[in-house]
């Protein structure tokens, strides 16, 4: 029980964390906010999927994607497809030349369904598709790049321009893809009304749920040798080659987990949102998923959650009040966060935390008596948060 | 050297070329290593004695020729396949993990869940454990093992790095400039770790301080502008006029 | 092509040859900026784009302040424009160095965040100095227009204006870095930096007046710019992707390679768009590159080093 | 794998889904769903004296260029009737929000406008895009936008109420008049790469090709943002149309018309006939590109109708001499007048009211800065198409007026 325990939260400090952020977003959020500002924050952590699958990849693997939007465009667009299907049916767009397909692609002359749309009339395939799909295409990219050990800047502006080669191309493909608009009007799951109160509610804790699990597996790969042998090779890459192991595998594989993370996100994002459009694809999504992870701390999967979270709610406060200044405080936020805050808030917690931490005294208690002291010490060095604060010193 | 015995080496190098853009840095070197020998390969700078080491650990790929090792092809592996195959090899400059601890760092060099999903399955238990153990008694480091390696002295770490081998068990270990930045003292204990290590095993070092060569050589070997300048016993080859020239010459 | 007389075709031929000549000096303009300050230096400058936004909008200053108070001088104030646009952006880029990226050498990946930050304050101070609308500097009429070798044959000035610009940095580019002393300094210090030092070289000064220089001649593109395209504060962002990959592609230590990237990047966009749309001509032209570069990860023209 | 087993095995699934989040959770759901009452507009932010508005376009991003005017036009409409006494004796109050130029912004802050701040009616959004993204929450919650762009038809909400042509309206008085005008037989077609110009780009095809009995010769898109036109110019001069018809948008319509211009065609040789730049648009391109060139709208700054010479002065007045007032600007400036005409009709503020008000067909603006319009009851309007030729100094001059175009968002024929 204990060893499981540990695998997943790591030490005193990183389960506090956890729990502090399971409380905030299962129970202070929906009991402070209405449910507009209930649904906006179930967006914002649509986001904090892909923040947290850049700590994974970026923080310990070192690789730095700028092409996260990638991931949660396709698993958003895959599950707008099988939503906006569902909307076109032959009733509704009775008024449409083609009844029976998207509005969109009857505006562009296209009378039959594209090859590529019909398997996501099937639900289960489209759950299905939003976990393999992006999987499978972050395997070809990582392994055309890491076998051929493309790495640090260059696989940064690679799948940048990835990035913006599928935006231009679902701008371009219209009649397929619903274009610059994106795909719109989705309404219903199965004919549940997704756009009313509850079904946002519903979704939000559902989203949440998927969040904590995908930070526990995470954490899962993190305190494994897995996560061990990422932190190695950021440092010393060829050390790590020379002791028998085959490095571009594991990027490969955390690149791919990645990909999968991001796209749960973007799907997650569809359901919450109710449309998906390109926007979500190209460089400004995806640089900002970025600077989510920076600001809560590259090195932290809670922090990444916070730092999304504290930007997105800078933004919408920022751009109500003083829409001329937002872009100078996000400029000058990424210019801090890189110059003096390297770790975020993560930083400032493994700085100050324990002032707050003493205060909630049962969760050390419940600590306490989940795990035995013996098995803490032996552990004590396998958690994330003492290799948090390892790598943060390089 | 006859021909016919190839299959009793350990290490064999024969007609290894290396060019860059024109400019050989190994030039058809033909190289033999026994089982239990220790071997120190010398010469001066740029003579091309670490390109040798990286040419044998897959590093840099050949332009010609080939390295058997215990009669298993090389110049066709990846690094990491070549490791798998029994070879170990020391960085000139200490190449460990500072982030990581001493156990931790020996822990990730253990020889079990080398593959993505052994890794996220592997378990420190009680065989790792002593295994551990046991290495870091032999790199005279089991009282350091929760330190950060960070932390150590500068020839810690070179024992760390070779403790790190060592846990995989090598065949063949190859050390580069293994007691650079030693202290006398701790030159003496790493003599003493590799005569001991070399036992069951082949060693190939490669140093510049001639009183180390000395000490712990069993064979000799100059290398010169990418080519055998003298091989044999210590003291053949120090006498040598081709290798006085080279190294007093300029 | 039935229906054309050789004498079209053969103008056509040429015009599109041009056309092809013209986007590589466009992008060539756009990447020596950069290739000094990412290939020479390793800095991942995505405020590159806003630096060259910064010449233009000197340019458009310098234009409506000619306009307004000495308008005898509008047919020459551009060439003065230029040399101004490169002063403006290349003082930005000694200050951004200053505050900024000196601090960020050992971190190649923080810089692109710092330096997207930068992008970010840089482009909203445009949007409150110049306000959000589109700016046109007024161009003289000779920069407009065309040139007719023949009856059927234009070519456009402006067009040959940036070629010409373009092939007057890239040499002198090509004598600063090769030929002078500075030049020797500022590879010696990439190469190695604690060398450098040692050798009594000012490598802090080497690097902040090549970032200097690297957005300056950012700002001069964007000066010449003004006379094909627009300006607006998110301007600079419609090149970085572009720019950026001229650079990659072309090996990013290589200045010889950014010129050859930037040729054939244009020629393959130039010809692609005369057969098929624009935005399927930009999606092959890009998925090429990236697919050349995954073979070839060093770029065009990588120097083979012992690593 | 049919429809029907799959949505009931989803059912059962959901079922479970919901159990289990209700079990943790049942307490928090409950509140929340109890809390969610049926958001009418009937309790909208109307006060004794004050009703609230809401205006909803990019104040920040790459679309505040373009949205500027409009909410500047807004504004002015706003303070006029504000100044008249307001509507049904109440003061109208703004509550301004930033759409950034993301359209999911768009969509949370008009669930903001209306669902927070009840607001009677709002005005905003720009591109198709932000009106996509916004158009389900104003379906949900019963609101009622105003919206001032030319765009693609193809639409037609109950919430919405389009004070911009759709594309037809725009699109075939002015293809018949360079048809007519200039004999055009030749038409090459060139656009942004989105659906705007795409649709606009169907429709004139059609047209052209089967009433003018013309010939389409070139059709070309360019990806938004892009600013190299030398090969499009060269395969333009390749096929010779008689008419260039042009719907390149942002950055990409400076560099577009620079560089027509640089190649040497320009209006001398070259009809060229554009949808997409108005006098805001004149500003970054330059008049001297422009000179010549032809622009369909409905409305052009320079019209010389006593409507319009009030217009323009009362909007340099509120925003300064160099403000420059485009055809959205204008369509813009109508949305809180046909709302207060509608509004005064119905007696009330309630959007089902107001809404079928609007829909008899008889609301009309004589005082229309374009002249007179009239809301159509498939919630668009009646407007005349007029063809302004540029000049140097940024104007147009008003050479061809239609007649009064009915609107027509799913054209028969053209789809």
């Amino acid at each position: 029980m204990s060893f499981v325990y540990e695998k997943l939260f790591g030490d005193k400090k990183g389960m506090i964390g956890f729990c502090l952020l399971a409380i905030l977003i299962l129970v202070v959020f929906p009991l402070m906010l209405d449910s507009f500002r209930l649904n906006l924050v179930g967006k914002y952590l649509t986001y904090a999927f892909a923040a947290v699958s850049l700590v994974l990849l970026w923080g310990y693997g070192g690789t730095l994607s700028l092409g996260q939007g990638i991931f949660f465009g396709i698993g958003g667009y895959a599950m707008a497809m099988f939503l906006k299907l569902e909307a076109s049916s032959p009733e509704n767009t009775a008024i449409q030349s083609t009844p029976g397909i998207p509005d969109f692609m009857d505006w562009n002359q296209i009378t039959e369904l594209p090859f590529f749309w019909m398997p996501f009339h099937s639900f289960t395939f489209t759950l299905i598709a939003i976990l393999v799909v992006p999987t499978f295409f972050a395997y070809i990219i990582g392994a055309a790049m890491f076998k051929r050990r493309v790495g640090g800047v260059y696989f940064a502006i690679i799948t940048q321009v990835i990035s913006v080669i599928l935006t231009v191309l679902i701008v371009g493909q219209q009649g397929l893809t619903g274009g610059i608009n994106g795909i719109t009007d989705l309404r219903t799951l199965n004919g549940w009304d997704i756009t009313s109160d509850s079904a946002k509610n519903l979704f939000y804790f559902i989203n949440c749920f998927l969040l904590l699990a995908v930070i526990i597996a995470s954490r899962f790969v993190l305190t494994s040798k897995f996560g061990r042998l990422l932190l190695a090779m950021r440092d010393k890459e060829d050390r790590v080659r020379f002791s028998g192991y085959d490095v571009a595998n594991f990027k490969i594989f955390v690149f791919c987990f990645a990909a999968l993370i991001s796209a749960v996100g973007g799907a997650m994002f569809t359901l919450q949102v109710g449309f998906m459009s390109p926007s979500f694809v190209g460089i400004v999504p995806s640089i900002e998923m970025v600077i989510f992870a920076a600001v809560g701390g590259r090195m932290s999967l809670i922090g990444a959650v916070y730092g999304t979270l504290l930007i997105n709610f800078g933004k919408t406060a920022f751009s109500e009040s003083f829409p001329e200044l937002w872009l100078f405080l996000m400029g000058g936020l990424f210019i801090a966060v890189v110059m003096f805050f390297p770790n975020g808030l993560a930083g400032l917690w493994e700085d100050y935390g324990h002032h707050i931490t003493k205060h909630f005294r049962f969760l050390n208690r419940f600590y306490d008596k989940l795990v035995p002291a013996s098995s803490k010490e032996v552990n004590a060095s396998n958690s994330v948060d003492s290799a948090e604060l390892e790598g943060s010193k390089s | 050297m006859n021909m016919s015995t190839n299959t009793d080496f350990t290490l064999a190098i024969e007609d290894l070329t290396v060019s860059f853009d024109g400019f050989k840095a190994v030039d058809s070197l033909n190289f033999y290593l026994d089982r239990n020998e220790l071997h120190v390969v010398i010469g001066p700078n740029g003579a091309g004695k670490t390109t040798v080491l990286d040419l044998i650990c897959g590093k840099t790929k050949s332009t010609s020729g080939s390295i058997k090792f215990l009669n298993k092809e090389l110049t066709n592996l990846s690094e990491h396949e070549i490791v798998r195959a029994g070879v170990g090899r020391k960085f000139q400059t200490p190449s460990i993990y500072e982030n990581l601890s001493v156990m931790e760092n020996l822990e990730v060099s253990y020889p079990r869940g080398r593959g993505v999903f052994g890794s996220l399955l592997f378990k420190h238990d009680a065989e790792v454990h002593s295994k551990i153990i046991e290495v870091a008694q032999q790199i005279m480091l089991e009282s350091f093992l929760d330190t950060e390696a960070g932390l150590l002295s500068h020839g810690q770490k070179q024992w760390l790095e070779i403790g790190m081998l060592l846990i995989q068990d090598p065949q063949l270990l190859m050390l580069d400039e293994p007691v650079a930045g030693m202290s006398v003292k701790e030159r003496e204990q790493t003599a003493e770790l590799l005569n001991k290590i070399s036992k069951g095993r082949s060693v190939l070092v490669i140093e510049h301080d001639m009183e180390f060569v000395a000490r712990i050589a069993h064979k000799v070997t100059v290398l010169h502008q990418g080519k055998i300048l003298a091989a044999g016993e210590m003291e053949e080859v120090q006498k040598d006029p081709k290798v006085i020239e080279v190294y007093l010459g300029h | 092509m039935g229906g054309y007389s050789y004498d079209e075709l053969g103008a056509i031929f040429a015009m599109q040859g041009f056309a092809g000549i013209s986007l590589f000096s466009v992008l060539l303009l756009m990447a020596l900026g950069l290739a000094i300050i990412f290939g020479q230096m390793g800095v991942i400058n995505m405020a590159h784009g806003e630096f060259m936004a910064a010449g233009a909008y000197t340019t458009y200053l310098i234009s409506s302040l000619t306009e307004t108070y000495i308008p005898g001088f509008m047919p020459y104030y551009f060439v003065f424009s230029i040399v101004a646009a490169f002063l403006v952006a290349g003082v930005l880029g000694y200050l951004a160095e200053f505050i900024l990226i000196r601090h960020l050498y050992k971190r190649p990946l923080d810089t692109l965040l710092a330096t997207w930050g930068l992008s970010l304050i840089m482009q909203q101070s445009f949007r409150s100095i110049f306000g959000a609308r589109e700016v046109s500097p007024t161009l003289p009429d000779w920069l407009m227009g065309s040139v007719q070798p023949t009856d059927m044959i234009d070519i456009p000035i402006n067009g040959m204006f940036v070629l010409g610009l373009t092939v007057f940095t890239t040499l002198a580019v090509f004598y600063l870095m090769f030929k002078s002393s500075w030049g020797l300094r500022v590879r010696a210090t990439t190469q190695n930096r604690v060398m450098s030092g040692a050798v009594g070289i000012n490598t802090k000064k080497i690097d902040r007046y090549t970032f200097a220089l690297g957005c300056g001649i950012a700002g001069m593109a964007g000066a010449a710019f003004t006379t094909i395209a627009s300006t607006g504060p998110t301007t600079g962002t419609l090149y970085i992707v572009d720019t950026f990959m001229v650079v990659v592609f072309g090996g990013a230590a290589s200045l010889f390679g950014t010129i050859a990237s930037a040729f054939s990047i244009a020629q393959a966009q130039s010809i692609l768009e005369f057969f098929i749309s624009g935005s399927m001509a930009k999606v092959f032209t890009l998925l090429t590159l990236v697919i050349i570069l995954m073979f070839k990860p060093e770029g065009l023209f990588a120097s083979k080093v012992r690593r | 794998m049919s429809d029907k087993s799959d949505s009931r095995r989803l059912w059962g699934r959901r079922k479970v889904v919901r159990a289990i989040s209700a079990l943790p959770l049942g307490i928090i759901l409950a509140s929340q769903l109890s809390l969610a009452a049926p958001a009418t507009t009937t309790g909208q932010a109307v006060t004794d004296d004050t009703v609230t508005v809401g205006i909803l376009h990019s104040l920040t991003g790459t679309m505040a260029i373009s949205e500027t005017g409009a909410q500047e036009a807004e504004k002015l409409a706003i303070k006029q009737i504000n100044e008249m006494g307001g509507i049904l004796g109440r003061q109208i109050k703004v509550i301004q929000e930033d759409g950034a130029s993301d359209w999911p912004t768009f969509a949370e802050k008009s669930r903001k406008l209306l669902v927070n701040d009840k607001v009677a009616a709002v005005f905003g959004c720009w591109t198709s895009a932000s009106r996509k993204a916004a158009l389900p929450v104003f379906e949900k919650e019963n609101g009622l936008l105003y919206y001032p762009t030319f765009y693609e038809g193809l639409e037609q909400s109950k919430n919405v109420i389009y004070t911009g042509q759709e594309a037809t309206q725009q699109i075939l008085d002015g293809l018949n008049w360079v048809a007519k005008e200039k004999g055009a037989k030749t038409f090459y077609l060139i656009g942004s790469d989105y659906i705007w110009p795409r649709t606009s780009m169907k429709i004139a095809r059609k047209h052209i090709e089967n009433v003018l009995g013309g010939k389409v010769v070139g059709e070309e898109y360019k990806p938004l943002g892009d600013t190299q036109f030398g090969s499009v110019i060269n395969k333009i001069r390749l096929k010779k149309p008689d008419v260039i018809y042009a719907a390149v948008v942002g950055g990409s319509n400076v560099a577009w018309f620079k560089q027509l211009k640089a190649a040497g065609i320009t209006s001398k040789k070259q009809t060229l006939l554009t949808i997409s730049v108005t006098e805001d648009e004149v500003l970054g391109i330059g008049g001297e590109n422009l000179e010549g060139f032809y622009s369909i709208m409905k409305y052009f700054q320079s019209q010389d109708n006593p409507n319009n010479v009030a217009f323009v002065k009362a909007f340099k007045e509120m925003w300064g001499d160099d403000s420059v007032i485009g055809d959205v600007t204008q369509a813009a400036y109508l949305g809180p007048w046909l709302w207060k005409a509608a509004v005064e009709k119905a007696g009330t503020f309630d959007v089902d009211a107001v809404v079928a008000a609007s829909e008899e067909g008889d609301i009309e603006l004589t005082t229309a800065p374009e002249g007179y319009v009239k809301l159509h009851p498939n919630h668009h309007l009646w407007s005349k198409a007029r063809v302004g030729m540029w000049k140097k100094d940024g104007q147009a001059e008003v050479v061809y007026t239609s007649e009064l175009i009915e609107p027509d968002p799913f054209p028969e024929g053209y789809q």
